[in-house]
């Protein structure tokens, strides 16, 4: 059982995955935790209108996106999973794109990357994870779906009904729950009756685990788990990562009004990423030195990202149009003329 | 002109004796058994061959993997359809009936009907939603429900209303085939009518209506059930030597601005029926449209006959709801002498 | 545990219950019984477009409804309740309204008998539950609310909210699923994922119960004690009676395609009439005489609704308008002016 | 007149500098504290005081029993009003935005909307659901969207969007009071702009539009945030010697066929604005309406500027999606030379 107080665990052990994994881990969480700087920054000077942090959740993501195959599997994130994005392999500049509001489902290749849009609908894309899942089967393929959903989303009819359908139809799916607490200002007291998200998938016949989300080995072992059992044919798991939002839900928000910050401190000094960078060194996964090479590459990367999303350029008002159907319509072709005339002018 | 040519030169199959719920039944056949991608699915669209049995023996002849039941649950419906859509399937769900689109509406307005766009292309959405509609049979509340208006004020969704088991075949077939998503609301108070069609290949494209009695003295326009009202109206005027023109606007997005154009600037006069409430219901578009293309021709307003602003009604009451023959009778009327 | 099959115990006890109880509950079976035939009887006259029956429901029915109390709980029915409604002393010929088609709702008095409209959105009134019970806790008053809904209505998103919304305001209601086994067409196996809908309360946090649906003493039991613990202020139970559709699903149905007539047979002998009756009888609540009167008493009452119902007066035209806002508008006046002048003729 | 008369005469405040969120937590306060059975709820409505602050200071007033969290679900929101209300609650639900309204649509079309109906008066809903609505912030994707045309579609509901702080008060008090269901959509670009306002009580009988600047040639018919613009674009045209009128028409349902009718038929010219997509739109009901009252009178046909028929797109695209003052300007420029 993980902590669900930040009094938990000091320390992680990584010693039971490979070197090269765990390298991998630290690597992308390192990556994710410098762009999430950067990006708060950008928000800051007024490039992005808005960002939501993914600070403290970076083994929950980075460890249990590494636990999928980009060549067969697909993912299906909500709105706060850049690190997994990050982590799956998604071109992050065009993933960014959505925090610039450039894009609402960002600029990446939804397709090429099996990463679905940004999508910011609580609860709305479970259900898509279950059908992804569902036809994989059907075509006799081993992909396996996960679907990123939080403690909030766990209220809505959708993901309830994602997981009844899951279970009856016995999709190779993985609902992955970041259980961060927090529901913008609502905490899991109100929020999660029973107090366990994982408990809920005793009630569809599936496995439900629940698992320290701050420890990436921890992370990675069960989603890696639940994937296998998916491939094999054995159906659906709900994975709760038990972590926490240090920051605010968004850069519009303000926590001061609902949570104590002594709370928010004890949990930021039970960092994910410090825990990995111990167990790294104590595993002898890597050294000092290795470690300050990831350090300044992470950096380097999170540099580039964060230029190429300042710098990409606006879309053109004429992709109002281009998107809406696949076969256009002579109404839409009308309004786009409008447009040129009206407005592009 | 040779829009009619083309038509009569489609293959053809010769006329049969169809309802059409039998008629959806042989498209839904043909589609299935010519792309194997094509997934049917819905609450009891198996065994049972739904509950208008537009599904029937569907199971049997593909089996349960192409044709199958879900449990109940529409939004979870709808949005399996979108994931099973990114996986390369063309799903054809269907929600049982009309009021219960209501609780799917988040995933088909946010979901479905936004995800192409959403991706830039990279998530098209080839689904066709099924939704037996429309009131006139006596149904349980929430049996009865015209929902076309919201779908044609989606962006990103296609919308289809047949009127007849011909129509109902050809549309199905470019529903399907279409790459973009298309509700298609089948008018439940017809399922049943049998009368002789041709099965023909789709020739008009997607958003074309069609004159289904030509007329000179005003343009009815409608679409499902209330298409062959106005023909029966159409019939009646005719015996007091007014001639009216009923045009089946079948596509109610993309709506056909021309086609509608091109009837009442000959005809000069409009009466749009339907069975949805009058305000805000798509009538209200069709008269809009109509004025702003043909203000200087029109003799008098566009008359609007529909349901009143009222919940659709219990059995006695429903006929007494749905646009009657006197009242279209009586618009006509009113249009002719303005 | 119940049986899930026809095959369970074949005789049920009520000496755990006063006499004057079972004998109220076998008189509402057994009236309910009996209206329940004279509507199929309507039905094929063509005095009813349709009728949903509830045979073979009227244990699970009738002994819940019984468990609640109608001068201060309130009961939310879905389309299925007629025994419940009778039970729950709800004016008959006004409750069987409904299925004559003369108003959607029904035309009892709702506010009256604290026994919510005919609801026909499967799932829908669920919530409606929770909300009255959380209103009534905010009010400081003990009423209970009760909410029927089917195995096939667990599948629904609002279910599981109110559910979650129950357990997170402690709010003092009873979820009585009547699981019939059948969801139409659908059979519980691939409707209900794990098998169990009372499984499902212990991930919200409260206790699940299933119980033989077709022994009444077993579920006024089960029924009574959720009703007292939410009376105390202990909050929400699930209730689960697994019971049997022995009827199509509706008069429009045709079972014959979907499932064994040898199975519904089967369920039609372990009828939970005849078994209430035989347990009255062993617990000598009651001998034949008794029995035989009530029986001649049901008859009579059925007959009664029947003829009421038959021969209710058609709603006037003009009641389209009259309930759709309590402040009317000048637009819908005009409407019903054109009304008038068009339709009445 | 005499209703100006009475407006005067009404119980007033002192002019104060407020926004439109502050004018409707105001009312909000007003309301909790004149009627014990007001309840508000909703998503982050209480220590937070809602994302828009609009519920602000209410929970440590009136106490977490009056104005409280809920989970984050919004059909089980709207599904507990309606429970709330039949045991007497006079319930105040916030959806958090626009787009999330969808998942409850469900619920406030075939629950809310019809309960008194079904239930013949037993069971009225007297629930004001508060609902941040329409565009224009460069919010994330389901954050802009404009509703009205479905709600104002749903018989049984009651629609009103604001367009200043003063009107938000005073609707806000009517809307609550009202014993029907009323969705309030609150323009969410409104919130910030502070104005001196007068607290007023309500004046105006449910229904009634407002002319927030009278003028002689064309009528521009808004709400919500477009009224603003529509304003701009008069004071703009005035200085081209064309005199603009500006007709709020604030509740979308029951819509003021009047109050459209007497001014158009006045101006003889209308241009309607909105936000949401064209297609079957409101502002297709709105020139439907003023079309079948004022045809004689119109010299042309009623222009419609909105939203395109594509899902409301991501910031820098915003501004070409919503009717700019050019859009409008040209829009007036072809009525008055039609
Ligand atoms: C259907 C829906 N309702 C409401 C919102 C507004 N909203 C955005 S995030 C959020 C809280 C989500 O909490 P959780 O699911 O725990 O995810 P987290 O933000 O903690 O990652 C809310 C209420 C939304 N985006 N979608
Ligand atoms: C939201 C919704 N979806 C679909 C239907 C159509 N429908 C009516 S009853 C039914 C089956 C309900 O099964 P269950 O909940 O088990 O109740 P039962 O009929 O067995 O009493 C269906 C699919 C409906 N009424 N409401
Ligand atoms: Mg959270
Ligand atoms: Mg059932």
């Amino acid at each position: 059982m993980p902590p669900h107080t930040s009094a938990g665990r000091e320390s992680i052990t990584v010693d039971h995955l490979s070197p090269d994994l765990t390298r991998a881990l630290y690597r992308h969480m390192r990556t994710a935790r410098d762009l999430d700087t950067e990006a708060i920054a950008l928000q800051r000077q007024g490039v992005f209108p808005a960002y939501v942090s993914v600070r403290g959740q970076e083994a929950a993501q980075v460890a249990s996106a590494s636990a999928m195959d980009p060549a067969r599997d697909f993912v299906f994130p909500t709105y706060r999973e850049m690190a997994a994005a990050l982590a799956y392999g998604v071109e992050m500049v065009g993933y960014m794109a959505t925090h610039r509001a450039l894009w609402h489902g960002g600029l990446y290749d939804v397709a090429a990357s099996r990463f679905g849009a940004v999508n910011a609908v609580v609860g709305g894309p479970v259900p898509h994870a279950v059908g992804w899942a569902v036809g994989e089967r059907l075509r006799g393929d081993d992909g396996v779906a996960l679907a990123y959903f939080g403690d909030g989303a766990s209220s809505e009819g959708d993901v309830h009904e994602a997981m009844n359908f899951a279970g009856v139809f016995g999709a190779p799916v993985v609902f992955f729950c970041q259980n961060n607490q927090w529901a913008l200002s609502v905490p899991n007291e109100r929020q999660v009756a029973g107090g366990s998200v994982s408990a809920r998938a005793a009630g569809y016949g599936f496995p439900g685990v629940l698992v320290d989300g701050n420890d990436a080995g921890a992370v990675y072992e069960a989603t890696a788990e639940a994937v296998a059992r998916a491939r094999r044919g054995e159906g659906p798991t709900l994975v709760e990562a038990l972590t926490y939002r240090v920051e605010p839900h968004s850069t519009s928000d303000d926590p001061g009004r609902y949570r104590d910050e002594a709370e928010v401190r004890r949990w930021r000094e039970r960092d994910p990423l410090t825990l990995l960078r111990a167990a790294l060194l104590a595993a002898g996964h890597a050294d000092e030195a290795h470690l300050a090479e990831v350090d300044a590459r992470a950096r380097r990367e999170a540099e580039r990202v964060r230029d190429g999303v300042a710098t990409a350029p606006e879309p053109d008002g004429s992709e109002l149009f281009t998107h809406v159907f696949r076969e256009n319509t002579k109404e839409l072709a009308r309004q786009r003329r409008t447009w040129q005339e009206e407005v592009e002018l | 002109m040779t829009e009619l040519i083309e038509r009569a030169a489609a293959a053809d199959t010769p006329a049969v004796e169809l309802s059409m719920q039998q008629a959806i039944n042989r498209a839904l056949r043909v589609l299935l058994a010519e792309d194997p991608d094509v997934l049917v699915f819905g609450e009891d669209v198996g065994a049972l061959g739904g509950v208008f049995r537009v599904t029937d023996g569907l199971q049997e002849e593909f089996g349960d993997k192409r044709v199958f039941d879900t449990p109940l649950a529409e939004s979870a419906i709808m949005g399996m359809a979108v994931g099973l859509a990114m996986n390369g399937w063309r799903p054809v769900p269907e929600l049982q009936f009309d009021g219960f689109a209501y609780p799917a509406i988040d995933q088909i307005v946010n979901q479905v009907a936004r995800m192409n766009y959403r991706t830039r292309g990279a998530a098209p959405m080839p689904i066709t939603l099924r939704l037996p509609s429309f009131g006139g049979i006596q149904a349980p509340e929430h049996h009865g429900e015209s929902l076309e208006a919201l779908f044609a004020h989606t962006p990103g969704l296609k919308v289809v209303a047949p009127s007849d088991p011909g129509d109902a075949y050809s549309l199905m077939l470019q529903a399907v085939r279409s790459d973009d998503p298309v509700v298609y609301m089948e008018p439940k108070a017809r399922y049943w009518d049998r009368r002789p069609v041709r099965l023909r290949e789709p020739s008009d494209p997607i958003g074309t209506s069609r004159i289904v009695r030509p007329g000179r003295h005003a343009t009815l326009v409608a679409w499902g059930a209330m298409v062959q009202r106005c023909v029966q109206v159409a019939e009646l005027a005719a015996e007091d030597g007014v001639d009216l023109e009923v045009l089946d606007l079948r596509w109610l997005k993309p709506l056909d601005a021309e086609g509608l154009a091109a009837s009442v600037s000959r005809t000069r006069r409009a009466v749009v029926v339907h069975e949805a409430p009058l305000t805000a219901g798509l009538g209200a578009e069709v008269a809009a449209l109509v004025t702003e293309h043909c203000f200087r021709d029109l003799s008098a307003p566009v008359q609007r006959v529909t349901g009143f602003d009222v919940p659709y009604p219990a059995g006695p009451l429903e006929p007494q709801y749905l646009p009657t023959i006197d009242r279209v009778l009586l618009a006509v009327q009113r249009t002719l002498e303005y």
